[in-house]
């Protein structure tokens, strides 16, 4: 069960910040994520849109535990 | 060297005094205080940040500008959440023996900060719409400046 | 605009904070602080100043810069007289729409007060010894980036 | 009468920071200055030194009146 984070227009898009899900790789909660919610799933793949787990960007795939924390973060605006 | 991001409303001029007090061994600080201008419709600016992630990259990149341009000093104050027009938004200190290394690492940690930041930003207006913000093409140019700094790949 | 000459010891960060109080126009305000450096053997610098001329020569500078660099407000404060390590000789602040021309605004006028202003600089030393300090090479290096600047003509 | 003041080192070497001369011009006023204290002549026309009268740098002669005020400026050090 990793524990899903979502920032900015994401939150918005999915209508939740942080939810449960349970998922081996990153692929397969992202595959996930766009089976039960396909405007968000797009907007997860969206440009510039990363991912961090274990708040460590990551490209590509990579396994997760029961204590993953993934975050998806849409292009940083700074402040 | 301190990073600090913070929900209350702050008082540039208190850091700046706590930052400046005392320090015989700097002839220079230079601090940028970015405020929130108002804007027609505009209520409120929002930011948010993710906890520990934001931090860490901000420190990291706060740590090259110090080694990279030989600060003594740099203090990062940033708010989030709820931000009203005229409120600091961003304080960035930095100190040196002597001005020009002062005035590139302030300029150098505010076009990370502005540009590359984790940080979301959303606008408030009149009626509760609100909308999301993301970087103008001047904060990329205006990064790019830097152009060998690690605070590029730090946050790609 | 604003020029102040002062004997009076002062506080940065108060000055910053009555500067950028209620601006709500204004995105960037950027603030020099050079502080009296400590050195082997320094008891004391010495400012003189020419009352009135040194305010105009100043003034004037100002002026330039308030309308090539857009700024909204500019201030100075400059100590005269003598001032101990650690104590604030002089402070400027630029207030703009957008960070580059406050950044640009304080940095140029630094380089004008450190390399140009009418002000004549004595060091003090243990022992009652005391020398006159002339502007330094790489102060006028500085300066030179502003090529096209009445600054310097003004100061010829 | 001119009034003439001197600034930074000039001061130290002339032993004075402010004095009243009688001269017609800025050039008969150096006269004078140089005649009556050679090391202060000279110091005033070494390299840098500016002359203001009125509070505005002159370069070359002036005519002076009894109320002007002429000051002699080394080479500005800056804050």
């Amino acid at each position: 069960m990793a524990r899903v984070l979502l920032f900015g227009r994401l939150a918005d898009v999915a209508g939740w910040r942080e939810r449960a899900f349970d998922a081996a790789t990153l692929a397969s909660l992202r595959s996930e994520l766009l089976l039960s919610d396909p405007a968000l799933g797009e907007a997860l793949a969206g440009r510039g849109v990363q991912a961090a787990v274990d708040q460590t960007l990551v490209r590509g795939d990579i396994a997760l535990t029961a204590a993953s924390e993934v975050a998806f973060l849409p292009p940083m605006s700074g402040g | 060297m301190r990073v600090e991001l913070t929900q209350a409303a702050f008082d540039a001029g208190a850091r700046l005094s706590a930052f400046s007090a005392g320090r015989s061994e700097v002839g220079a600080v230079v601090s940028f205080t970015g405020l929130c201008r108002s804007a027609p419709g505009l209520t409120a600016l929002e930011l948010e940040a993710y906890p520990g992630f934001t931090e860490t990259i901000i420190r990291g990149v706060a740590e090259t500008t110090v080694s990279e341009h030989g600060l003594l000093d740099l203090e990062i104050i940033h708010r989030i959440g709820r931000i009203a027009p005229g409120e600091p938004i961003v304080w960035v200190a930095a100190a040196a023996a002597h001005r020009r290394a002062a005035f590139e690492g302030c300029d150098r940690m505010m076009d990370f900060l502005k540009s590359r930041a984790p940080f979301w930003k959303r606008e408030h207006l009149t009626g509760g719409d609100a909308r999301w913000i993301e970087p103008t093409a001047q904060d990329h140019a205006d990064l790019a400046r830097w152009a060998a700094a690690p605070a590029e790949s730090e946050t790609r």
